[in-house]
C-alpha cells in the first residue's frame, strides 16, 4: 500500500500540512470555520517534528504488525491483515492512549476535546490526502510502504 | 544614539476576519515580522522589518495578508523624492554605503519597449509554428569566414573543422549566479532545467559544488578576478569557460559574498575559509590591458586543449564597442555584454544605478563595430541584463544577439519576489541564502520544474513571433533589424540601433 | 517622379511575381521569342511595373568582353560614367541598346552598352585582385557614386534587359526577338512599394549572374548585414540583389558548389540533419552554423542565370511555386506549369521542385560554348556533394 | 469426542490474537474456544467504563458479531476447562466432553486475589475483573441504593473502579497498603500527582494503611475497620488487591510454571504442543531479560499472535514484553512503561522535569545509554516514541534533555533507526 512519504529536505516547516490536515478531518471542512468554531476538535493528525533547521512531518505509517492494533483495548483500531491498512474507528475509541503509548513513531494524535486519538487515514474521501496535496513544496509524497526512504 | 530616521516602507494588513493564528507567517517570515502572542491568541507584525517579499502572504492559508508598499510620503518635491529623502536618512543613520541588488530599481527608459516587432501580411505569409518547423537551434563559438571542400575525392567533403561549439536549444542561457549568492537548490534548479531545456546554465564565479559536476555538460564555468573554485577539473566539468570581467549591475568594481553566506559547504566549492567574506577585486590582477586578456584566454585554452570555447563577459560600459572589439581579436569565442539593468546579489545601489549602459545600445554598437570590422563570425554575441520575457528576446536577437543570457527572470520563475534584500542573507523564498532553515524552501525538482515552464513557454512565444515575421530559423532573425522599428526615439537613438522609426 | 529618373530605394522592396528561365543544355542558341511567350503567359502574376530578361551567349563576337548595360537618367551623366569606366577598363565597343519604341513604354532612361575588358595593369599592380573583381568594384562605384548611372548588366556574353512595363512589352521593347541565346530567364513583377523605376525591375545582375526570384525573403535584413560584412553593398534593397550577391560570395568567392550554396540558403531542418549519415550530417550542420547569415527565409523560387547553366532553387518549406521540365536538351524551369506548355507543350518530363532542392541545368559541353579556362572554373560550381545529401 | 486441530482455553485479548494468527496461516484447521465466561470476546479494560456509564454494554465487543463465524471457531462459550491431560492430548471440560487437541493454548488469564479477610463472604463484596463483576456491581448498587464504597487497593484495577464509581455518584475511599497508589507502575512524583487528581475528584485517599474486615448488617456490607482501627461507613467494598495467573490448569498437568506458565519465545510451554500467553504466561521481558508475568492487554494479544502463529506453524518470536500502562486519573493522563523507579543497584540515570502548575511531569530512565523505562504526566503524546526507544534498545544518551521534550521526534533520532520506523518496519528490528 501507499503510505505518505516526507522528503525531509524539502520541508520547510510551513506546517499547512498540519493545518490543511484538521480542516480536511473538520465537519465543516471551511479552514476559517474550522479554526473559529471548532477549534477545540482540531486535531492534526500529521505532526511536524523539528531539530535546528531540519524538518519534516511524521504521521501513521501503517506499520507491519501495527502495535497500535495491538494494543488497542476496544477494537477501534484495527488491521487488515490484507492490505496492511490500518483503521480507526473513533465511534469505538475510548481515549484510554493505548495506542498513543505503543505508536513509536508518534503518529496517534490525541483528540482532547473529544477524548479519542486520531491517526491518518490519508484522507481516503479525497482524491490525495490533503496535506500532500496542500504542501507548497512538494515534500510529501505518496510512496509504496517499503519504498519509503528516509527522511 | 538618537532613533533612526528611516521609516518602514510597507505596510502588513492582517484581515482579522480571516486570519486563524496559524502561525505560517511567523515560521516563515526570515526577518521575524510576524510574532504569535498566545496570550491575545493573535498574531501581530512588526512591520518595519519588512521587506516586501510576499512570503507570508503568499502561503498564508486565508489570504489574510496583505502587503502593501506604503512608502513614506513626504511633502512632494520634484528633485527631493521619497526615496533620495530616506536615502539620505538610511546613510546618516549608519554611515555606509547605499545596498542594493537584483537589477537597477530606478525608473529608467526600457529601450526594449520602444521597440516593436514585424508580421507578415499578404505580400509573405506568416507561418504556423504549430504546423511547420521553427527551429531556435543556436550555435555558440568561433565561425569561419566560409567553409571549405575538399573537391579531389569523389564527392566533396569537409575541409574545414569547426572550432568548439555551444549547441543550445533555444538562443537563451541561464546567466551567472554563483552558488554563494545563491543557494544550492537554486543552483541545482538551473542546472536540472538547463540540461532539461538543452541549453547552459553558469556557475558563476563560485565554483561548481561536486554535486553538479555531473551538470557540466550542461553548465559553463566562470574564471572571475577572485579565481574562487578554479581548479583544472572544474575547468574540464564544463561546456565552456567564461571569464567574467566585469558585471552590468556593477561595472568597474569586484564582487563580495558576505561572510554570512559563506557556509561549509560554500567555503569547500569556493576554496575560501568558512564564514570570511569573498571578495573578488574589481580588476583580474593578471589583466591590465587586452594583451594580458589574450593570455589569459589562451592560458584557459590550452587548459581544456581547445576543446571547448571561451567566453568573456564584460559590463556594458561607454566603449563597449571598441572593447568587444579588441576580446574578440584577443581569441574570445563568446563575448557576453551585460547591460545596465543586470542583476546582483549585492552592489551599491549608487554604482549599480548610475554606471554603464543600456544593454540594447552596447548590443546594437557591438554587432555593428564587429560586422564593420568582418569579424562578426569570429565569436557569438551573447547580451544579458534584464530581459523579461520572450519579446526582449527577440528584440535582442533582431538587434544582433546570438544568445541571451537571463537571470533575473529565472530567480523570478524560482519564486523570487524581488524585494532586492539578497545581500542580507535572508531571503525567504531560499534562493539568495545559504541559511539553511531557508534554502529547504526551494525544491529544486520544481525550480527545474518552473524554469522548464518558463523557458518552453518564452520558446514558443519566440517561435510565434517568429513565424508571423516569416521566419522559421532563429539564424534569420538574428541580427535581423529589419523586422524592428522604434518608436519614440531620437534619430540619434535610432541611428546607434540601426533601425527605423514605426511607419518608415 | 519620374520613372525613368535612378532612385536608388531608401526601404525594402515588396512585390509578387512570374518567373521563367529557359535553357538549352547543348548550347544550342535560340531566339527570345520563345522565353517572351512563356513569360507572357503569367501576366497576370505582374502588374505593369516591371519586367526584365538576362539572356546568356548573346554577344559570341566579344563574348570574351564584359558587356556593360547603363542606364542614364540624362545623356550627361554619360561623361562622367565613362571617365570611371575608363579607370578601370579599356573600351571596345559601345552603342545604345537597339529598342522599338511603343507606346506601353514610356518615361524610359538613355539605355546604352559597352564591350570592355579590365585594364591589365590594375590587374598586375593588384596580384590578389581578378578582372571580376574589378568590374565588381567599378558597378559599385559607378551605382553609389553617380547619381544618374546605373548599371544593370555586367557579364560576358551575356546581357540583361529589363525596365518598367509588363514583361512580354520589355521583351519587344528591346527587340529581344532578334538575339539568340542558349539560356534566357525572365521576370514580371508585382511591386506593392516601388517607385516605378527601371533599375528597380529585375533580373538583378553582376558579373555573370542574373536573378529572378519571386517571394519576400524574410530574412533579408541579416542577409543584408551578412553580405556587408564581405563588402557587398546591397543598396537596391531587393532580395535578388541579395541572392545574386549571396552566390557570388558563395560560388564565386567561397568556391563552393551550387549544391552546397543552396544548402547554405536553403539547409535542411535540424530535425533531418539528425537523419542524415554521420558525415553529410556533418557537413549539413558545418554548413548552417557557418552560413547562418546566408540562410534565406520565407517563401521564394528563384532562377539563377550564369554562363554555365542555371539554378532554380525554393525555400525549404517551399512556399512559393516552381515547376521544372525536361524536353530533349531544353530545361524550363517557371512559376506556373502553362508557361511551359505555352512554349513546349509536350514535354519528357515535368515536376514540381521540392523544397530546397536545387534544380540545375548546365551546359553539357561548356567547353565548345565557353572554352576551356571558364568550363574549367565551372566544373567544380556543379560538383554534387552527395546523391541526396540536400535533398535530405 | 470433539477433536480440534487447535483447542484455545479462554476467550480474551490474548485468545483473540492466537485465532487470528493461526487463521492468517491455516483458514482451514478446526479451531475450538473453550470459555468460562459465557459472552463473546469483550474488552475487559472497558468494564469501568461500563460501570462508570461513559459507554453503552454494545461498546463492549471486541470483535464484531460474527467473530467466531467468521474465523471459523467453534466458541464453547460458559464451559470451563477442568484438567489437561498433555499425554491425551485432551482437556476435560465442564460440560462433561473431552476435547481432543493438536494444539492448546492456555489463555486462562489472572484471577483476582481475594485475601482471607473477615466479611469478604459478605454481599457488597467484589472484584472487578469481568463483565460480570461489572453486572453485579451495577445491579447491587442500583438495587441497594449505595452511596459509598470502599475500594481496597491502589493499583489499576483499584483506581479503575474508584473512576467508575465516582463517576455514577458514589462516595469513593481507597485504601491503599502502600504508602502512595499506583506504587507499581509510577514513581513517587507521578503517585502524588495522581493522588492530587483523586483528591481534586472528591475520592478519599488512604495510603499506608488496610482494611483489617469488612462489617455487614443482614448479609450485605456496612463498612471497614481499617488497621488503624478507624471505621468507615460504606455499601460497597471492591476488592482491587491484585491479580494473579490463573495456572491451575497447568499445574494440575504437570506444566511448568512459576508465578506464570513458563514460555519459550513461541509461547510454547514445557508440555509438547500446549502454548500459554496472556495475562497466566510468564515470558521474556526485554529489560531484565528474565521471564515475567506483565498482565497488560497489549503483550496479551502479541502473545496470542506469536502462540497463534507457532501453533498453525508458522515462525513468529516473541520480542520480550515491556511492562506499561496508560491511565486516567481525574482527567489527568499518566503512560509509563519499563523501569519507573531507581532500583537500589546504580548505573541509572534519571531526567526528569516536573511542572506542578500544568500539572505534568516527565521522566525518562537510561542505562547505559539506552532508555529503560519512563513516565509521563499530562503531556503523554510522545509517549509511544520513548516505548519505541525502549523496545528498540538503541543508544539515546546524546538525546539527553531532549527525551523530555514534547518536540521530541523521529527527527531526532539514529537515522538508520527512523528509516525503519518510516517504512513501517516497527521499533523492533
Amino acid at each position: 500500500m501507499k503510505i505518505i512519504q516526507a522528503i525531509a529536505q524539502y520541508c520547510m516547516n510551513c506546517r499547512l500540512c498540519e493545518i490543511n490536515c484538521m480542516v480536511a478531518h473538520s465537519s465543516s471542512r471551511d479552514i476559517i470555520t474550522a479554526f473559529r468554531a471548532e477549534r477545540e476538535r482540531l486535531t492534526s493528525r500529521v505532526t511536524v517534528e523539528q531539530s535546528g533547521p531540519r524538518t519534516f512531518p511524521v504521521q501513521c505509517r501503517f506499520c507491519q504488525d501495527a502495535p497500535c492494533a495491538v494494543a488497542c483495548m476496544t477494537g477501534a483500531i484495527t488491521q487488515d491483515p490484507a492490505t496492511g491498512w490500518v483503521a480507526h474507528d473513533p465511534d469505538k475509541c475510548v481515549g484510554c492512549w493505548m495506542c498513543v503509548m505503543v505508536c513509536p513513531n508518534g503518529a496517534m494524535a490525541r483528540d482532547v476535546g473529544g477524548h479519542v486519538t486520531s491517526k491518518c487515514d490519508l484522507c481516503a474521501a479525497l482524491d490525495q490526502p490533503a496535506c500532500v496535496a496542500g504542501c507548497p513544496n512538494g515534500a510529501l509524497v505518496l510512496a509504496e510502504r517499503d519504498e519509503v526512504e528516509n527522511a | 544614539m538618537a532613533p533612526r530616521l528611516v521609516q518602514p516602507e510597507f505596510s502588513v494588513q492582517r484581515d482579522g476576519e480571516r486570519c486563524i493564528a496559524c502561525g505560517v507567517c511567523v515560521r516563515q517570515c526570515a526577518n521575524q515580522v510576524h510574532s504569535y502572542h498566545p496570550e491575545y491568541e493573535e498574531v501581530r507584525a512588526a512591520a518595519e522589518r519588512c521587506v516586501g517579499c510576499h512570503r507570508c502572504a503568499w502561503l498564508c492559508p486565508t489570504g489574510a495578508l496583505s502587503i502593501i508598499h506604503t512608502p513614506p510620503t513626504y511633502r512632494h518635491g520634484g528633485h527631493w523624492s521619497s526615496e533620495a529623502i530616506s536615502n539620505v536618512y538610511k546613510q546618516a543613520d549608519s554611515g555606509g554605503v547605499l545596498l542594493g541588488a537584483m537589477g537597477n530599481s530606478q525608473p529608467v527608459p526600457v529601450y526594449w519597449d520602444h521597440l516593436l516587432l514585424n508580421a507578415s501580411q499578404v505580400t509573405n505569409p506568416s507561418i504556423d509554428p504549430l504546423r511547420e518547423p521553427m527551429e531556435l537551434k543556436t550555435f555558440l563559438g568561433r565561425k569561419p569566414d566560409q567553409v571549405e571542400l575538399e573537391m579531389s575525392g569523389p564527392e566533396p567533403s569537409l575541409a574545414t573543422t569547426l572550432a568548439p561549439q555551444l549547441e543550445l536549444s533555444m538562443p537563451i542561457m541561464f546567466s551567472a549566479m554563483s552558488y554563494g549568492a545563491i543557494s544550492y537548490p537554486a543552483c541545482k534548479s538551473l542546472a536540472m532545467a538547463a540540461r532539461e531545456l538543452g541549453t547552459l546554465a553558469n556557475s558563476g564565479e563560485g565554483g561548481l559544488h561536486p554535486d553538479f559536476w555531473d551538470f557540466g555538460p550542461s553548465m559553463i564555468v566562470q574564471v572571475a578576478s577572485g579565481r574562487f573554485g578554479v581548479t583544472p577539473d572544474y575547468l574540464g566539468a564544463a561546456a565552456a569557460v567564461e571569464i567574467k570581467i566585469g558585471q552590468g549591475a556593477k561595472p568597474g568594481i569586484g564582487g563580495h559574498l558576505p561572510g554570512e553566506k559563506v557556509d561549509d559547504s560554500v567555503s569547500r566549492t569556493r576554496m575560501i575559509p568558512v564564514g570570511s567574506d569573498a571578495l573578488s577585486p574589481a580588476p583580474h590582477h593578471d589583466i591590465y590591458s587586452i594583451e594580458d586578456l589574450r593570455q589569459l584566454i589562451y592560458s584557459l585554452k590550452e587548459a581544456v586543449r581547445y576543446r571547448k570555447p571561451i567566453s568573456v563577459k564584460i559590463a556594458a560600459v561607454h566603449n563597449v564597442a571598441a572593447i568587444a572589439s579588441g576580446i574578440v581579436r584577443a581569441g574570445a569565442d563568446i563575448v557576453a555584454i551585460d547591460g545596465y539593468k543586470g542583476g546582483t546579489g549585492a552592489a551599491p545601489a549608487m554604482i549599480r544605478d548610475n554606471v554603464g549602459i543600456p544593454i540594447e545600445f552596447a548590443l546594437a554598437a557591438v554587432d555593428d563595430r564587429l560586422r564593420s570590422e568582418g569579424i562578426r563570425n569570429l565569436a557569438s554575441v551573447v547580451a544579458c541584463g534584464g530581459f523579461r520575457c520572450s519579446a526582449d528576446v527577440v528584440k535582442a536577437l533582431a538587434l544582433g544577439a546570438d544568445a541571451v543570457y537571463i537571470g533575473t527572470a529565472a530567480l523570478i520563475a524560482l519564486g523570487c519576489h524581488m524585494c532586492q534584500q539578497c545581500f542580507t542573507g535572508k531571503c525567504n523564498w531560499g534562493i539568495a541564502t545559504q541559511d539553511p532553515y531557508l534554502t529547504r524552501r526551494l525544491n529544486p525538482e520544481i525550480g527545474a520544474q518552473r524554469l522548464y515552464n518558463l523557458l518552453s513557454g518564452w520558446a514558443h512565444e519566440i517561435k510565434e513571433m517568429m513565424g508571423g515575421m516569416g521566419i522559421n530559423a532563429v539564424e534569420s532573425l538574428r541580427g535581423n533589424r529589419h523586422h524592428l522599428r522604434a518608436w519614440g526615439l531620437s534619430d540619434r537613438e535610432l541611428k546607434i540601433l540601426g533601425i527605423s522609426a514605426v511607419g518608415e | 517622379m519620374r520613372g525613368h529618373r535612378k532612385h536608388l530605394p531608401t526601404s525594402k522592396d515588396i512585390s509578387g511575381c512570374a518567373i521563367s528561365g529557359i535553357m538549352n543544355e547543348a548550347g544550342e542558341r535560340f531566339s527570345g521569342d520563345m522565353i517572351i511567350g512563356s513569360i507572357a503567359t503569367m501576366h497576370d502574376r505582374s502588374n505593369g511595373l516591371g519586367g526584365g530578361f538576362a539572356a546568356y551567349g548573346i554577344y559570341p563576337d566579344y563574348k570574351d568582353h564584359y558587356a556593360i548595360h547603363i542606364m542614364y537618367d540624362e545623356l550627361a551623366d554619360r561623361q562622367s560614367t565613362e571617365r570611371l569606366i575608363a579607370r578601370y577598363c579599356l573600351l571596345y565597343e559601345d552603342e545604345s541598346i537597339p529598342n522599338r519604341p511603343s507606346p506601353v513604354i514610356r518615361m524610359r532612361p538613355f539605355l546604352h552598352r559597352y564591350f570592355v575588358q579590365v585594364r591589365p595593369e590594375l590587374l598586375r599592380r593588384h596580384s590578389d585582385l581578378t578582372e571580376d573583381d574589378v568590374i565588381v568594384d567599378m558597378v559599385m562605384e559607378i551605382n553609389t557614386k553617380i547619381k544618374g548611372s546605373f548599371v544593370f548588366s555586367s557579364g560576358k556574353n551575356m546581357g540583361v534587359f529589363k525596365g518598367v512595363g509588363y514583361p512580354e512589352d520589355i521583351g519587344e521593347f528591346y527587340r529581344l526577338d532578334e538575339y539568340q541565346g542558349y539560356l534566357w530567364t525572365s521576370h514580371g513583377r508585382f511591386p506593392t512599394n516601388t517607385s516605378g523605376w527601371w533599375g528597380g525591375a529585375h533580373p538583378f545582375s553582376i558579373l555573370d549572374w542574373s536573378v529572378v526570384h519571386n517571394g519576400e525573403i524574410s530574412s533579408y535584413g541579416i542577409n543584408k548585414r551578412y553580405l556587408d560584412n564581405f563588402g557587398y553593398d546591397c543598396s537596391l534593397f531587393t532580395d535578388t540583389e541579395v541572392i545574386a550577391y549571396l552566390f557570388d560570395l558563395l560560388v564565386r568567392k567561397h568556391h563552393l558548389p551550387f549544391e552546397a550554396a543552396c544548402m547554405a540558403m536553403a539547409p535542411p531542418f535540424w530535425s533531418q540533419i539528425e537523419h542524415l549519415e554521420p558525415r553529410r550530417a556533418e557537413l549539413a550542420r558545418t554548413m548552417r552554423t557557418v552560413y547562418a547569415g546566408a540562410l534565406l527565409n520565407g517563401p521564394f523560387s528563384v532562377l539563377v542565370g550564369y554562363s554555365g547553366g542555371m539554378v532554380g532553387f525554393n525555400d525549404r518549406t517551399k512556399l512559393r511555386p516552381m515547376v521544372a521540365a525536361r524536353q530533349g536538351d531544353m530545361l524550363l524551369v517557371a512559376s506556373e506549369e502553362t508557361a511551359i506548355r505555352e512554349v513546349c507543350p509536350q514535354v519528357d518530363r515535368i515536376w514540381h521542385a521540392v523544397g530546397g532542392v536545387p534544380i540545375i541545368g548546365q551546359l553539357k559541353d561548356p567547353a565548345k560554348v565557353l572554352g576551356q579556362p571558364e568550363a574549367a572554373r565551372l566544373a567544380r560550381m556543379t560538383r554534387s556533394l552527395a546523391p541526396g545529401a540536400a535533398a535530405a | 469426542m470433539p477433536d480440534s486441530k487447535y483447542l484455545v482455553i479462554g476467550n480474551s485479548a490474548a485468545a483473540v490474537g492466537a485465532v487470528e494468527a493461526i487463521r492468517a496461516i491455516d483458514p482451514e484447521g478446526s479451531l475450538t474456544i473453550l470459555s468460562r465466561e459465557s459472552e463473546p470476546v469483550y474488552s475487559r479494560p472497558l468494564i469501568s467504563y461500563l460501570l462508570g456509564g461513559k459507554v453503552e454494554p454494545a461498546a463492549l465487543a471486541y470483535r464484531p458479531a460474527g467473530f467466531y463465524r467468521a474465523m471459523g471457531v467453534e466458541a464453547k462459550l460458559g464451559v470451563s476447562a477442568t484438567a489437561i491431560d498433555p499425554a491425551a492430548r485432551t482437556v476435560a471440560a465442564y460440560d462433561g466432553q473431552a476435547y481432543g487437541y493438536d494444539r492448546l493454548l492456555i489463555a486462562t488469564g489472572g484471577r483476582p486475589i481475594v485475601p482471607p479477610l473477615e466479611g469478604s463472604e459478605l454481599a457488597g463484596v467484589f472484584s472487578f475483573t469481568t463483565l460480570a463483576d461489572a453486572r453485579a456491581i451495577e445491579t447491587f448498587i442500583t438495587e441497594q441504593g449505595v452511596g459509598s464504597a470502599v475500594v481496597i487497593g491502589g493499583g489499576l484495577i483499584g483506581l479503575k473502579s474508584v473512576e467508575a464509581l465516582a463517576a455514577r455518584g458514589l462516595k469513593v475511599s481507597v485504601v491503599e497498603l502502600a504508602e502512595r497508589v499506583l506504587s507499581i507502575t509510577l514513581d513517587q512524583a507521578a503517585s502524588a500527582l495522581a493522588a492530587e487528581a483523586l483528591a481534586e475528584s472528591g475520592v478519599e485517599l488512604i495510603t499506608g494503611n488496610t482494611v483489617e474486615r469488612i462489617h455487614g448488617r443482614a448479609g450485605v456490607v456496612s463498612g471497614v475497620t481499617l488497621a488503624d482501627g478507624r471505621r468507615l461507613d460504606c455499601g460497597l467494598v471492591i476488592l482491587a488487591i491484585g491479580v494473579a495467573p490463573d495456572t491451575s490448569l497447568a499445574e494440575t498437568a504437570g506444566i511448568a510454571t512459576d508465578r506464570g506458565i513458563l514460555v519459550d519465545s513461541t509461547m510454547a510451554t514445557s508440555a509438547p504442543g500446549i502454548y500459554a500467553a496472556g495475562d497466566v504466561a510468564q515470558a521474556s521481558e526485554i529489560i531484565s531479560g528474565q521471564k515475567r508475568s506483565i498482565p497488560i492487554w497489549p503483550l496479551a494479544v502479541a502473545q496470542g499472535r506469536v502462540a497463534g502463529a507457532a501453533m498453525a506453524g508458522g515462525d513468529a518470536r516473541y520480542p520480550g514484553g515491556l511492562a506499561m500502562n496508560s491511565v486516567e486519573i481525574g482527567g489527568l493522563a499518566f503512560i509509563s512503561a519499563g523501569l519507573t523507579t531507581v532500583p537500589e543497584d546504580d548505573g541509572l540515570v534519571q531526567l526528569s522535569r516536573l511542572e506542578p502548575e500544568t500539572k505534568t511531569y516527565r521522566k525518562v530512565m537510561l542505562q547505559d545509554g539506552k532508555l529503560v523505562g519512563y513516565v509521563l504526566v499530562g503531556a503523554v503524546e510522545r509517549a509511544g516514541i520513548l516505548t519505541g526507544l525502549i523496545q528498540s534498545g538503541i543508544q539515546v544518551a546524546e538525546l539527553g534533555e531532549t527525551l523530555l521534550s514534547d518536540e521530541l521526534g523521529l527527527i531526532h533520532l539514529d537515522p538508520d533507526y527512523r528509516a525503519r520506523l518510516l517504512a513501517g518496519k516497527g521499533a523492533v528490528a
